[in-house]
């Protein structure tokens, strides 16, 4: 029963409110608008302005949603790991993110985006380029700009995270982020939006399905290749280890999906008349969709059941492979480019089981074969250049040549990173902690203080 | 004295409670565990690998009877789990050779109930 | 002990940091502003442009919250459920959603917003629609538009999902889903918001109340019935059958809470000075406020404490009631509207128990109810024709009859949908399946893998 | 297997789709962009106008964002909690926004916005001004004012019932929250930000270090005093009681980052040329990376391992520590004043531990110490009138003046609130109850039910 | 040699440990259990719905010893556990035939402790 | 009959369980357990406070068998669960006065299994 001394309070309270709202009834003009001014007449530099205004504001809001995909990073791999390796791989995305922005602030930006040669830029280290405007045009302050590209190096870290997951050192891991956030990434982004090699070859990869998503996905299968599988993954056959988290890694998925709209749609960063910016996040949402239906109907065929882990790495498939291509395909060509995805991640997740590597979050299957996939999809569904539409296949040959490139280059830097550690520091915890968790390991603390779990494998 | 126990089918649990209540047995324990017996499990895929289950989830119930109430607790409990399906559990009697109210220090036969 | 190998990195990284960034301490002077233009006059069609750009930005920003609500849903019903059927209605969730997409894509935007008679759009099928300005009349473009309405076919499609949840066959939601995406929520979408006849006679529906929750809380109810109550919930007297995660469906409120921003003041898509939008914002604001005060003190008075979840029915309650009139209410109207709303999802909830309609989340109270509700609530206080303005009942009775309308047109529809599907695919799961859980009956797989869980009913 | 049934139905539907999309592909003109217009010259007029509706796109973005800030403070202090308290945090975190929101309508903006003197405001109750732009000089209406202010109330609100979450009577609670929200936050604000005596001195807050974060850590500092250690938190030495849930704390973090973009950038309301909003993000981006990793590397030196916990609340720490001068200062002075942030929070926690004040999350290493630290942080980093800059301990001065009066002011007031409470009423529930856990005690429900969980302690 | 089995309040399991742990009884399993005794549990309502909740959250505690430390394990365990309110629990005592210590395949009471 | 109860290291489970299926043993139950015994227990600091970890996580399996299956039943166990290092874990055997199924009502030996 509601206590007696709490009654009055609640009584009192709701006439407090009646009594002093009442007027408000009678009568609520609103605020009026901007005070009315003189009819000065407007210039085409206040029309800049503001569209510089408007552009800050877009690139402001799409970098905190690109930011807020880290979560939704966090919460997909620790969801699909068990509950004893969910702190490690809370903790890896947070220091990542952390150390990505560090080193992107100080040395990675300036690789990227400072004028240079076609491999690397090197200039204004610490962002204190002289007065400038950014390098896409859209008159956004270098602040701006870093913010957004920022989070995008962030993306590239912590996709490694997640197939590498269960058995790597913290120290490795914390080694490993900073090289791929100081140099790696930079580079090819340079490459490829700042004004590299492959740009001046019109190379296309509008939001990162290469930049971001192969980078970080190669790097998570050499990694994952090089660390082994988890103790008691493959002792005879293939055994599922399932994830621990269901609802967590779903919400991740929509959380990264939400994300997402930022990531593509906000890497057109000039609004414009925004009919980019909408076409875009469209063929998001739709290529997002069709790889989750796509990869439910693959899984359904061939495991006899719709997996929904499996149905969620497919809309991740779908949003990495239209990720390049996401503002100059139709919706059709975002709907088949997305379908292809999600059969894409199911088939190469099934592979990896083959072959036994063992990724337990299927990064490389969502990122780096989607990756691949989005940027040569360009060459096949581009409006204005895909071999589909007409244009022959010369997009396309970049694109491989691009793709190709990138993957080389990622698997022989980050496969030579990758074992430099394993030589000197080491990869991998003892089997000990493996079994016991790396939350005690490495962390000293358990995810679910109290909760009665086995922890039989 | 005797200690009963009994692996059920975890939906079975109120039926065997209210069995036992109208047995007169009203106090027991009851311990969540996984079960291997004729019951074959079944098999799940993750992510397109096989998983074998044949751990199965049973609820393990603990009685401390006096011995007159032994059968009538054992017959109550195959009311309330039976349903003649595989899986429906085992009942288990072993000797109790002493039973304490912890807040009384009361022992033997006058303390389980 | 913090390895030593370990110390040296982070030292050597750390001094890095100082020495890169010790120049920019000095003196950091900002980027430039766009260069100085000439003082060209600047002309309305610039003024336009600009406009639309905001409006196009505001859309996309506000589509990506209304998408971001599929996660509060999922979370919603994933934590009011038993642990059992977690992956199968966040799997419903999912699909629901990419389904919805795909079908409003292919046909629902036509049959919604196309021209046609009083009762269904036919137009542009596949939104190859000729060039043209949306339906809108905010100048965005029809791709802008079609990413905001289709989030919104979403919602309307999944609120279903709850209310069934926790028997109901996979399969058979699957056809469920595409039949009202496709057919049943453009129809009543065209009556009101497409020029159809309710529009006609000025019913008045600003972003949904009817549209999207009475559609979706009504389907839920008849599907509800049709279906029958969950194993165990009514032998003897009705039994409570509490939600087994908390803490994620109290997530789920405000992720819905937030992603409601963009479904209310995003539906004033024409931002104009901005004043309608705040407003907006505001009363959703306070309805929602109010809405969960009052139904924590119905439910603290009811069941002699206040009960949590029935607390954030209330919350939603409020938001679905403000649906419809938060353009055209003053903020005392906002609040008893969402008042009433929390009164009226805790008394309904309790009548649904007394009538043995076992609707786990409350999708029928919530939704169906309140948007109902929201719906009349414009003939009491709109500001320019409610009843308490007066304003004479005519709107009120305009709103009666369009929410009658609607409800009898998805009573029928929908229900002899389910009736056909349990006729033929049947609609619920074997009583075996149920015992043991959706999750490994339909999907294989559990949701916390390793957890010890009572799953005694 | 897929049941047959079921195949035909998907590839009905594929081809449905596929038929219908098929003419799109061939040709999908993008809509016209807005009709073509007459050049008419445009005014300032509608500059004016354009400029109000991004400043209220943003802050009603912005709002949005720090609303969800409270799904933030909830996922955080319900983490780190023990399972058997975590639908009452959750639902003083429901009810604090709630009742703060109402009580900021009815009196709080009021006071703390009218036209007054410099102690209190005291005009317009019920937001029934005459018609007037806001106090913000932005042009946008109170009702987007007041939405933007009305969140951040909420969040002063809500810091306090993590520090007092375990044992706190949900009543208490309650009274509490009327009055924090009603008149001791809205008098503080008068003070900085209404145009009260510290506006007038210059003090500087920009976006709440002090009004917001101090208020509420302070408040949370004296009610836990106030009210005591947990049951066997200090049994001989002082025992750690670990939080049940961290991946959904982890969230919570992530959250709280996302919508702090809001709170500091969405501060700067006047977008502009969107130059000072990109700023502030990056500073804010920066301050949480670098508390995040310092907090790391402190507590990792000190306990021997990376502890997850305290680097999350290193990033808060550095994200409140920054909120004060997050416009004043250069990149470099963010992340010196993050840094320092990450450092105090280890060991005011770990001091506080030493005196055996049982702060269940850190409420009052993150939001009071760090408040008190990015205020007067200003006064050193301050690229306009701090002492790092050459300009004196003027300002630095005023800072610490200012945050000595919130801080006294704060205390008094609240100390005699819950002392108030405690004597009638009671702040504490019993030992049973607290043993038990107050999900049961105050809420008859549990968070997690059916789950397995040890309640030992 | 016997089994002691005792189920407890799960906030008196830290006082028992401590009691034990002065007796010298430093071996011992714990489960996590919920028990139906004379406490008669408590009525809660969710969604104002009623919910009777008559199974309690308890501990048991297993614990193997030789025949002489039998009493003193007793009396350690009520010492620990006892409040003197409905709901402290009970004591049940079992015979244990064999004892094996895995590790080093000692058994008897040698592989007790 | 015997009751066969052992408590083992978590993750040797699938081990045991190998053993035990080469053993010819195919029924157990198995139960999530914590332990205290020569294993010590580890330190760990949670935001910088002490927190001494001294219940470890085990599983607790329990076989019920005929006389003539204990030995073998054991061995298995051992077999399965031996690793050498402290913490491997205990072997309980009771004596099992009845054992009934409870689908056909079968009793004593005959039911066991
Ligand atoms: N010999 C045994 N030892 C321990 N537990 C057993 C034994 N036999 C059966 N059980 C328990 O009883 C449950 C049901 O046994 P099962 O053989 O499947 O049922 P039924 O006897 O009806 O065929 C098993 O899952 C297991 O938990
Ligand atoms: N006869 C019994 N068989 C099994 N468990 C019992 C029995 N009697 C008591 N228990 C266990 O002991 C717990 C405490 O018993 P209860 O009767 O409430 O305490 P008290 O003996 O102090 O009155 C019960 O919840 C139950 O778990
Ligand atoms: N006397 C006992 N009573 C109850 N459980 C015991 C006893 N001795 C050991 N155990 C259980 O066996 C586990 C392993 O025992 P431990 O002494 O660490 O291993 P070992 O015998 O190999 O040294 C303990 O954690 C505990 O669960």
């Amino acid at each position: 029963m509601m206590s007696r001394k709490f009654q009055w309070l609640c009584l009192t309270l709701l006439g407090v409110v009646a009594i002093t709202a009442l007027p408000a009834l009678a009568e609520q003009p609103p605020p009026a608008a901007a005070a009315k001014a003189q009819p000065v007449a407007a210039t085409q530099a206040d029309i800049t302005q503001v569209n510089v205004a408007i552009n800050t504001v877009w690139i402001v809001v799409a970098a905190a949603l690109v930011f807020f995909m880290q979560a939704g990073f966090g919460m997909v791999e620790a969801g699909f790991l068990r509950a004893k390796n969910t702190c490690n791989i809370l903790m890896k995305n947070f220091v990542d993110y952390c150390s990505a922005s560090l080193m992107f602030y100080v040395v990675g930006y300036s690789l990227m985006f400072g004028g240079g040669n076609g491999f690397l830029g090197w200039e204004g280290f610490g962002i204190d380029w002289a007065a400038g405007t950014d390098p896409s045009g859209a008159g956004v302050s270098h602040h701006a700009y870093w913010f957004f590209q920022a989070a995008f190096c962030g993306a590239a870290a912590t996709i490694v995270a997640g197939g590498m997951a269960g058995r790597m050192k913290f120290g490795a891991y914390l080694m490993y982020t900073v090289v791929i956030s100081a140099l790696i990434y930079p580079i090819v982004g340079h490459w490829i939006w700042g004004g590299g090699w492959l740009a001046k070859m019109d190379f296309s990869d509008f939001a990162g399905s290469t930049v971001v998503h192969a980078t970080g996905g190669i790097a998570a299968l050499i990694g994952t290749i090089l660390l082994g599988a988890r103790h008691g993954k493959y002792n005879g056959k293939a055994k599922a280890i399932p994830g621990h988290n269901i609802p967590i890694a779903s919400l991740g998925v929509f959380i990264l999906w939400f994300g997402w709209f930022g990531f593509n749609a906000g890497s057109q960063i000039a609004v414009g008349n925004g009919m980019t910016v909408a076409k875009i996040a469209m063929n998001t949402n739709i290529a997002a969709c069709c790889g989750a239906l796509a990869a439910m109907l693959t899984i359904w065929k061939i495991g006899g059941k719709p997996d929904l882990s499996m149905t969620m790495n497919g809309a991740l498939a779908g949003l990495v492979a239209i990720t390049a291509g996401c503002d100059c395909m139709s919706s059709v060509g975002a709907m088949i480019t997305g379908t292809v995805g999600g059969v894409a991640v199911v088939l190469s997740a099934l592979l990896l089981e083959r072959l036994r590597i063992d990724d337990p979050v299927g990064a490389f299957p969502v990122h780096g074969i989607n990756g691949i996939w989005g940027t040569l999809a360009i060459g096949l569904f581009s409006e204005s250049s895909g071999l589909f539409y007409g244009h022959g296949a010369s997009q396309l040959g970049i694109q491989a040549l691009g793709v190709f490139s990138v993957v080389g280059f990622v698997l022989l830097t980050m496969g030579a990173v990758f074992l430099l550690i394993k030589k000197t520091y080491g990869l991998r915890v003892s089997k000990q902690e493996e079994l016991r968790g790396l939350d005690i390991g490495e962390h000293g603390m358990e995810s679910y203080a109290g909760f009665q779990i086995f922890t039989t494998e | 004295m005797k200690l009963i126990t009994a692996y059920i089918q975890p939906e079975k649990l109120s039926d065997v409670k209210q069995a036992l209540y109208e047995a007169e047995v009203f106090k027991l324990s009851v311990t969540n565990a996984l079960g291997c017996g004729q019951q074959k499990g079944y098999h799940e895929t993750y992510r397109g690998v096989d998983i074998e289950v044949n751990l199965l989830k049973k609820v393990r119930i603990d009685i401390a009877v006096n011995e007159e109430f032994t059968q009538a607790t054992i017959d109550a409990i195959i009311r309330g789990a039976r349903t003649g399906n595989i899986g429906d559990g085992k009942i288990l009697v072993t000797p109790l050779e002493q039973c304490i109210r912890i807040r009384t220090g009361d022992t033997g036969p006058a303390a389980i109930g």
